[in-house]
């Protein structure tokens, strides 16, 4: 393709960056619309990446290439496949609605919408960057609009929590930094070629000790950011001080970062690692799952609630991912888009009711549905699907997740499955104190329904979340190649490693052996 | 004979130094420090560097000290220092540590040393040519450029002392 | 007696010096010519820029070549001459933050700005240097010129006090440097830095205690001027009392001069014994980096914090030093660049907003600049953000460079301390951008003079910041050009 | 015989006390005066090696560093005759305004 | 022809989006009229199926259509696809024809509330729900109608949510009901593990085949899970809890859903997976087993109770007990019969109670009921032949179909089944009566001010209670013994898999031998007596019940607050899990994890404030670190090797 179309998508918010600069910062409502409509062009730009996006193959799409510090042999390299399509598709989609939402902030509304657009550069970024120097650079400048927006339009203790976000995810991405420099070296003691290009990383052998520590050190950056219990405790603090549209993005984009990653390099870059770890980021991912739910359960704050909802709905996508097959990766990737999707939305929810009410007690709360019965419709949609009610499109994933894990390991996948029960009780429970019952504040009686506005930016998810509970496939199809190229590397390398731990021979790790799909053998699935 | 020269004006030396740094007037300090660099400057006679012994005493024992002693009267610090000492219980272990340095370097001193390079530079050659003739070819041959460079340091000195001490610019 | 070569004093390749010495003259004399009203001396500030363009000028006509004067002992090779650059830009940009700052604070003579460029000369002598004597005399006129700087506020007690204590600890320090370069003297029989490697080949690398002693006590003495732990004790202090424009100078040339000198001894001199020091400055390199960002976190004041910083930011560049390899070399100068421009950045956004007498440089005076000042405030958020290695700034990819040094070598220990305080660093450098943003102001910050030389300057570093950051290539392949190792 | 140890031990003696000396003393001026006692000790060594190797770098050397005394000497004077200027006192114990 | 099925989903999901979205705007008759209208034509299809497949011959009654691809990810396939069989279809006639029924009456029931177009979106969206179930051809499909019922069911339940009772009720409900799709969920995807499929007719052809021994341990649990969303669905022990208290919605709901379709949903997967039941002997002693406590054990909550839709309500367990038992000992089709009568005979209940509630402006307690028969003649007539039909007498529906039961739990089942079936019998016909002439005999006991406006319900909904009468007379003479339509109807479903021989080979027990018309006369006698201590007890001598709980005073108690259930699982559950998150929360996540990370962050900080003390400002201290730092270096550098 001629036109570096992602390059366009990538940098056009940027260019948006420069347009908004020029306005004059009082004329706020122009700033707004102009972000909107940056934001808006940036989405339609991103949709010809899935009309035009060959399903058939797992190679790289839409690839661009250019020396950017050729000394080190880095490479403007970018590209994608059917792993990341959807996450930019994500992006694009949902940085439009966040500025939407966001047309009630009045403080310095320039600053704001350059953060937005900023970050939405370096979230496509990351998911695009093949090279991954690049990557890095995309994934640490993200923290910087995130941080800013946090600490500037958040709420009473903005400052810690923004401390906090940025401190607890650059701990976690320093080592990564360090692993991707190793890997450099181990690249060019391999084949003699310096270069930062993920494709030809993917190519290394390393020995299983090497691995080990290089998918250490990736692991800590990417379970800080998905966030994997126990590293968790950024999220409810960012979460419940950022502004609307920050939640929304941080819950919708900036998480699927964490997972993606998990999938784009820790699986194809040491299988056989990964393999071994499966056990440990399983149990991970189930506490995560129970944790995040029965705490999620106890909370007062909305925010938090919906924040500790992340948490164990995060623990279901990296269970997918774990299951080392076909299953369990798409549902994840399928999930990643579900929560983006249904969280956001809640967010937008909790936004909307916090713009009326200036609380997110939910004690504050109650029998709203009288009031609100259209904001109630919405409500009620979201949370069901966050529920994963079949129909709707959290559903899909879990399910996904849960028929792949199963495959593999019977016990985790019932033991995660019980997030789907405690998943019914916090969500239902919540959603009654907010919208059921008498109203018991006569502040309430008061509240007005949801406007054009708010309208526009909740119609759109709903569609979205319909769309993939009933029609998946449309989504899925076009994982498929890309999804059963990943298994297929990680399988060949993991399944030695399988057999070798059945037989308790790990020396034979050397031997090669005929990739299979499902790593672990249907008939051998694990009580 | 010359065995006999270097013990006494070690030991001169030495005993000025610890003079120095014990006495409490500024003014015996520099005194003491004087007949220091002069034992010194025999020092270097008997090793045959009689330019440097003279530039010792020159102008480190005249020019350098009688600068330091003119300050001292300048600014009338001919009294003795406070008693009260802020950092007495630095006293005894900054002592002890001046011990361990010593101590540390004559460890090294004594393990198996000077492999350097020998020169061409033998004394019969130096006092065949002279001393203070070979300084001062070497000055302008080999060291031209930290010689003539030296010359800045000298007058950044000399701006900095106008700077610095002049009571009106 | 030796001969004397008229080839061997090459005038050429010290050029750039007697420029900077001549227009250092000139500007004295210009000041004395003048009548003497302070605040408008405009004149000897465009004075000595043009006389560092100049020296640029002249030092870039002598690159690509590789040339040992003056008896072998004066080096004029790529890496001296970027050095050398760095030095003129570190210069340059101080005198265009100094320009303002002199006036307000009424030090407005031509001796500040002769004794920069004279400070220069002694830097661009100690990158140059190639015997222990031209290190040792650069370092003195570097040193003596920046005692007197630093005590330039003469009525000012603090910046008396800055001046003695630099001044005494300083000379303390040469004093062990002295010591050292006797002993490595007495034990090589040579001065010159070839001479002693060659002699050290000549031995098959193997080296006896009192060598070892030597070295040691050049680390001590360098590592004092580098402000490295635990001969760092003298930073805070001075940095805090010294008028701040020399603050700025202090914590980039000086420290870059004396990291030319270090990396010069201990690769061409030292490199065969590497296995023997490595350790030493691995230590140091760790304190250094832990001491320096453990501190900072514990600071109000922001000259004194950016002093800590820069203690950190020493720690750093140490690693490339232990690594000791061409990635390391060609880090280090990429490095000190990129820091060069981000810390006097950072510097002139202090003098912008303090006002005389350096009030308001409590970092809670901050708070509100990034609402009141944009421009201001976003030039400081990305020198902080740059030299916490956030991308995609020039600190980063500085980083980035030393750290694949140090993994390159093996050290990947040294990498993870690395990094693990560069994430300590974060929490301060990010402080200031919580409170210029996050807070509400606490001061007004209507009485800000702004002027243009100073805007440059800010402008300037921004610019370099970041582009040392988006397209560092150009620069890095200068930089691995200008390694002192073979390639 | 006098060896060469025998000066570097005097050189090592001379120089232990003169950083002992900057340890305890308070005046500024003696402290410079011990400093300046340090650097006579490496110029005695620096002689002596010179004298031991047969070469002239060492006496070269300490041609420098005396002129570089004399510099420094002569700044670091005026640093404590302004400092005295401005607190009537040369004390460094009372010189840490600026600390922590 | 079989196509047009595709039009039984369409209508109620068309009919329940136009009146959510735009029902708010139309007249409450247009929103009777296209809710009535959309499960009408839905009616009208499922009767056109119906004859269709009758058209066919019994070994031809399959049809299975596919509308798309849902889900398919690798091996994993499953299909947006209906099936029609026997079964299914049955079940769709069931469900339009009640449902219809129901629908009609609600336009009565609730016509002064204000959530009208509400109330008839969820309805219309819970039949189409229902019917996604019932028409699924494969597991996953059936598992996305089951938890749509559930979600209309907690929609309809909370219908009135300023209630605190009702939104309780509907969040228990959907809560209770996820710990079954929990348990089917997770059979569903050991069913997949096992047949590489989820598609009904390939599993149950694999697993009739003898892919699977019988017995054999995955069939086992695979079995339990599903009979774990079952007992969920249809409110079976120890999942019952919820379907009590779900009487908080509307009447109208409580009889569609709480009665006649929904929770029948556990019988109806039974049966249709009978094939896997039929392999493990162990689950079917299970489902025997829960089916017959549950029976029982509602059978004599009923007692006592006192809110007249409690008392339906807890025989409504009561009576899928039955069903459960039923199919527990491989009657699936009396299980199924048993269904369907219950669905008329309940619906037909629970309207009447709506309409009894109606008529005296909501009140619910019968003690404050009493001779309402001459004020509302034709409720009382219709809730008369429900009320006898639900005790068994012959000849009204419940008798055929619990006979059936009764007979099948003593031939294939044995003797403590069947006797704890008829002691459930007793007890049934005792509570019913008991309701009926507590609220229909002897004095009025309310207060005057609703005696007052006591009057009939409007046509509308007197009508559906005439034709649910009817319905509850006659349909039993579906399955009446030896003319069995049901059976030969059913036939291909529960006798075409070759699993007759497994029943034969292994899954019964030893076959006691009972007479069926011995039978039929032993459970009528049963029920009489029932009958009879009612009237003993509450026309002839109405002080005779006080005296009784006042005798046994503590098994009243515990029988008139449910065994304690709802507050030991409220213990156990609910508030140990509150406190377990509570704790998670407060000391685990805010203390400890948290903890830590900001503790390190403190530690650090701390370190800084004590390492700047070493910067005394003083010079000579400064000097002092030189010298320690250069003793270490030498010493280091000379003889550290």
């Amino acid at each position: 393709m001629s036109v570096p179309i992602l390059s366009f998508i990538t940098f056009l918010p940027i260019i948006g960056v420069f347009f908004i600069l020029s306005i004059d910062s009082r004329r706020s409502e122009l700033v707004r619309i102009t972000a909107l409509l940056v934001s808006i062009v940036v989405f339609f730009l991103s949709l010809p990446l899935y009309f035009h996006f060959d399903a058939r193959t797992y190679d790289m799409q839409f690839v661009e290439k250019l020396r950017w510090i050729p000394s080190f042999g880095i490479n403007y390299h970018v590209g994608i496949d059917g792993i990341s399509l959807f996450l930019i598709l994500l992006t694009t989609f949902i940085t439009p609605i966040s500025i939407l939402a966001s047309w009630h902030i009045t403080k310095s509304v320039k600053e704001y919408m350059i953060a937005m657009l900023v970050l939405e550069t370096a979230m496509v970024g990351v998911f695009i960057a093949l090279d991954l120097f690049l990557f890095f650079v995309f994934w640490e400048l993200m923290l910087i609009p995130m941080y800013l927006l946090i600490g500037i339009w958040g709420g009473p203790r903005r400052i810690y929590a923004a401390i906090k976000f940025f401190i607890y995810t650059t701990a976690g991405s320093v080592f990564m930094f360090l692993a991707i420099i190793a890997l450099y070296f181990l690249h060019h003691r391999a084949t003699g070629e310096y270069t930062f290009n993920l494709l030809e990383f993917y190519r290394l052998d390393i020995s299983f000790a090497v691995q080990f520590w290089l998918f250490l050190a990736f692991f800590i950056a990417f379970a800080i950011k998905v966030p994997m219990f126990p590293f968790h405790t950024w999220l409810p603090d960012a979460h419940v001080e950022a502004p609307t549209a920050g939640s929304v993005i941080l819950a919708g984009v900036l998480l699927k970062m964490g997972t993606y990653g998990f999938v784009r390099f820790c699986l194809p870059l040491f299988p056989e690692v990964s393999h071994a770890f499966i056990p440990v980021i399983s149990w991970m991912a189930i506490a995560g799952i129970i944790y995040g739910a029965l705490v999620a359960m106890v909370q007062d704050d909305l925010k938090k609630l919906v924040a500790y909802s992340s948490v164990s709905h995060l623990g279901f996508v990296m269970l997918g991912i774990f299951a080392f097959n076909i299953q369990g990766i798409e549902g994840s990737i399928t999930q990643m888009i579900n929560h983006g999707l249904s969280t956001g939305a809640l967010f937008l929810i909790v936004g909307m009711l916090y713009e009326r009410r200036h609380t997110r007690m939910i004690a504050d709360f109650g029998g709203l549905t009288k009031q609100i019965p259209v904001f109630a419709v919405f409500f009620l949609i979201v949370t069901l699907s966050s529920i994963g009610l079949p129909g709707l499109n959290g559903f899909v994933g879990e399910f996904l997740i849960l028929v792949g894990m199963f495959k593999s390991r019977i016990l985790y996948a019932s033991l995660a499955a019980t997030g789907i029960i405690l998943a019914a009780v916090y969500m239902l429970w919540m959603f009654q104190r907010v919208m059921f019952q008498e109203i018991t504040h006569e502040e309430n009686r008061t509240l007005k329904d949801m406007n054009k506005r708010e309208l526009a930016t909740l119609i759109p998810i709903v569609l979205l979340i319909f769309w993939i509970g009933i029609y998946p496939n449309s989504f899925l199809r076009k994982m498929d190649a890309s999804v059963n190229h990943l298994l297929q590397k990680v399988g060949g390398k993991a399944n030695v490693v399988y057999n070798a731990q059945r037989q308790g021979k790990l020396e034979h790790l050397q031997e090669n052996t005929t990739p299979k799909i499902d790593i672990v053998p249907e008939s051998e699935a694990e009580w | 004979m010359e065995a006999y020269l270097f013990y006494i004006m070690a030991a001169v030396s030495v005993g000025a130094a610890v003079y120095l740094i014990f006495e409490k007037n500024p003014v015996h300090s520099a005194l003491y420090l004087i007949m220091t660099l002069i034992s010194i400057a025999v020092l270097y006679i008997l090793l045959e560097a009689q330019f440097i012994a003279a530039v010792q005493i020159i102008v480190y024992a005249g020019a350098i000290m009688v600068l330091f002693l003119f300050v001292i009267m300048l600014l009338n610090l001919n009294v003795r220092e406070e008693i009260k000492d802020v950092l007495l219980f630095q006293k005894i272990p900054a002592i002890i540590m001046g011990i361990l340095l010593f101590l540390t370097i004559c460890l090294i001193l004594k393990s198996r040393f000077l492999q350097g390079k020998q020169g061409e530079y033998t004394s019969t050659y130096i006092n065949t040519i002279g001393n203070t003739k070979l300084i001062g070819n070497l000055l302008f041959t080999d060291y031209l450029l930290p010689f003539e460079l030296t010359s800045i340091l000298l007058f950044v000195a000399a701006i900095g002392v106008i700077i610095l001490a002049k009571r009106k610019l | 007696m030796t001969n004397v070569s008229v080839m061997s004093f090459n005038i050429l390749s010290i050029l750039p010096i007697l420029t900077l010495a001549g227009f250092g003259i000139i500007v004295l004399m210009v000041d004395l010519l003048s009548p003497r009203r302070p605040g408008d001396k405009n004149f000897l500030a465009y004075i000595s820029l043009i006389g560092i363009v100049v020296a640029a000028i002249l030092t870039k006509n002598s690159t690509g070549t590789a040339l040992f004067s003056f008896h072998e002992s004066f080096a004029i090779d790529n890496y001296s001459l970027f050095f050398n650059f760095i030095f003129l830009l570190s210069t340059g940009l101080v005198i265009l933050i100094s320009h303002n700052y002199i006036k307000r604070e009424e030090i407005n003579y031509g001796e500040y700005y002769a004794l920069i460029l004279f400070s220069t000369i002694g830097m661009m002598l100690m990158a140059s240097g190639a015997d222990l004597l031209n290190i040792y005399i650069g370092l003195e006129i570097m040193s003596v010129s920046i005692y007197i700087l630093t005590g330039f506020k003469r009525s000012k007690v603090t910046s008396n006090e800055a001046s003695l204590k630099y001044f005494l600890l300083g000379a303390f320090a040469t004093g062990f440097l002295l010591y050292g370069i006797s002993i490595i003297y007495g034990s090589t029989g040579a001065i010159n830095l070839k001479e002693i490697a060659g002699f050290i080949a000549g031995k098959g690398g193997t080296v006896d205690p009192l060598f070892l002693m030597g070295m040691g006590l050049i680390i001590i003495g360098l590592g004092f001027k580098v402000a490295s732990v635990p001969f760092h004790a003298w930073v805070p202090d001075v940095y805090e009392g010294a008028p701040t424009a020399i603050t700025a100078f202090m914590s980039v040339g000086p420290k870059a001069a004396a990291f030319a000198a270090f990396f010069r001894v201990f690769l061409t001199a030292f490199g065969s014994t590497h296995y023997e020091w490595q350790k030493i400055i691995y230590i140091i390199a760790v304190l250094t980096m832990t001491v320096g960002n453990v501190i900072a976190l514990a600071q109000t004041n922001i000259k004194r914090m950016l002093a800590y910083s820069s203690i950190a930011h020493a720690g750093y560049l140490l690693i490339a030093l232990v690594a000791a390899n061409n990635l390391g070399v060609s880090g280090v100068l990429f490095y000190v660049l990129a820091y060069t421009f981000m810390n006097i950045g950072a510097f002139a956004i202090v003098i912008v907003l303090s006002q005389k007498d350096d009030t308001f440089i409590q970092i809670n005076d901050y708070a509100g600049l990034g609402f009141k000042h944009p421009f201001l405030a976003i030039a400081m958020t990305f020198f902080l953000l740059s030299m916490a290695g956030v991308p995609p700034m020039a600190g980063f990819v500085g980083k980035f460079y030393i750290f694949s040094a140090a993994i390159k070598s093996g050290y990947v220990g040294l990498a993870i301390i690395g990094v693990i305080n560069s994430v300590i660093s974060v929490y301060y450098y990010l402080r200031i951008t919580v409170i210029m943003y996050m807070k509400e102001p606490v001061r007004d910050f209507t009485s800000l003079t702004l002027s243009p030389l100073i805007i440059a300057a800010i402008v300037i570093s921004v610019i370099g910041t970041l582009h040392l950051g988006i397209f560092p290539s150009q620069v890095m392949e200068i930089a691995q050009q200008s390694s002192l190792l073979p390639r | 015989m006098v060896t060469l140890t025998h000066y570097l031990v005097l050189s090592a003696i001379l120089f232990t006390l003169g950083v002992v000396g900057v340890m305890i003393r308070r005046n500024a001026i003696i402290i410079f005066m011990c400093i300046e006692l340090m650097l006579n000790a490496v110029n005695l060594s620096f002689v002596s090696f010179a004298h031991f190797l047969n070469s002239m770098h060492g006496q070269m050397f300490v041609f420098f560093t005396m002129t570089v005394a004399a510099a420094e000497a002569a700044v670091g004077l005026a640093i404590i005759v302004a400092i005295f200027r401005n607190k009537e006192t040369v004390n460094i114990d009372d010189m840490n305004i600026m600390k922590w | 022809m079989f196509n047009l099925v595709v039009l039984v989903l369409l209508f109620p999901l068309l009919g329940a989006a136009i009146n959510g979205l735009i029902g708010k705007r139309l007249r409450k008759e247009t929103v009777g009229y296209i809710a009535c209208g959309a499960i009408g034509l839905a009616f009208f299809v499922s009767v056109l199926v119906f004859c269709k497949l009758l058209s066919l011959p019994p070994d031809g009654r399959l049809f299975e259509k596919q509308l798309f691809s849902w889900i398919e990810s690798g091996s994993f396939q499953s299909a947006l696809g209906l099936q029609i069989d026997p079964l299914s279809t049955l079940m769709i006639l069931v469900v339009t024809g009640v449902g219809l029924l129901i629908h009609i009456y609600s336009i009565g029931y609730m016509h002064e509330d204000k959530g009208f177009h509400r109330y008839f979106c969820y309805l219309n969206l819970f039949t189409f729900s229902m019917l996604l179930l019932v028409l699924g051809n494969n597991f996953l499909l059936m598992f996305v109608g089951w938890e749509a019922v559930g979600l209309s069911s907690y929609l309809l339940i909370g219908f009135w949510f300023e209630k605190k009772s009702a939104s309780d009720a509907a969040k228990k409900a959907f809560i209770v009901n996820r710990v079954g799709d929990f348990g089917f969920a997770l059979g569903i995807m050991l069913v997949f593990l096992t047949f590489h499929s989820i598609d009904f007719t390939d599993v149950f052809r694999s697993a009739s085949q003898g892919n699977t021994a019988i017995g054999s341990f995955t069939v086992t649990i695979i079995t339990l899970l599903l009979f774990m969303g079952a007992t969920g669905k249809s409110a079976q022990i120890p999942l019952y809890t919820w379907l009590p208290d779900a009487m908080e919605g509307p009447t109208p709901v409580s009889a569609l859903i709480h009665a006649a379709t929904m929770v029948t949903a556990g019988v109806y997967m039974i049966a249709r997976c009978n094939v896997l039941f039929l392999l493990s002997p162990f689950t079917m002693t299970i489902v025997a087993s829960i089916g017959a406590v549950t029976a029982l054990f509602a059978a004599s909550i009923g007692l006592v109770q006192n809110d007249i839709k409690r008392v339906l309500a807890y025989s409504t367990i009561s009576q899928l007990g039955y069903m459960f038992l039923a199919c527990g000992v491989g009657a699936f089709t009396a299980g199924v019969f048993h269904l369907m009568t219950h669905a008329f005979f309940k619906a037909l209940l629970f309207l009447g109670s709506g309409s009894v509630i109606h008529a005296l402006s909501g009140e619910m307690d019968i003690r404050k009921m009493g001779g309402l028969r001459h004020h509302i003649p034709v409720t009382y007539k219709t809730f008369l032949i429900g009320t006898v039909a639900i005790a068994g007498i012959p000849p009204f529906a419940g008798f055929f179909s619990k006979d059936e039961i009764l007979l099948e739990s003593l031939t294939h089942g044995n003797f403590l089944y069947w006797s704890i079936a008829a002691v459930t019998s007793l007890l049934t016909a005792f509570y019913m009566f008991r309701l009926l002439f507590l609220t229909f005999y002897g004095e009025s006991r309310g207060d005057h001010h609703v005696m007052e406006h006591i009057h009939e319900s409007p046509r509308n909904m007197t009508i559906p209670l005439i034709i649910l009468a009817g319905l509850s007379a006659v349909g039993g003479f579906f399955g009446i013994p030896g003319a069995n339509v049901i059976h030969g109807f059913l036939s291909p479903i529960f006798g075409t898999h070759g699993n007759t021989e497994i029943l034969k080979a292994g899954a019964t027990v030893h076959h006691s031998e009972g007479n069926p018309y011995l039978m039929m006369v032993i459970s009528t006698v049963i029920a009489l007596a029932g009958i009879f201590m009612a009237y003993q007890m509450y026309i002839k001598r109405p002080e005779l019940p006080k005296k009784l709980a006042e005798r046994f005073h503590i098994i009243y108690k515990i029988l008139l607050n449910k065994y304690y259930v709802d507050e030991i699982y409220d213990i156990l559950f609910v508030k140990l899990t509150k406190k377990i998150s509570v704790l998670l929360w407060k000391r685990v996540d805010v203390q400890i994890i948290d903890g830590s990370v900001n503790g390190i962050a403190r530690l650090i900080g701390w370190l800084g404030n004590v390492l700047r003390l070493t910067q005394t400002g003083y010079v000579r201290n400064y000097a002092f670190y030189i010298v320690i730092g250069c003793i270490c270096i030498i010493l280091f550098a000379a003889f550290g090797r």
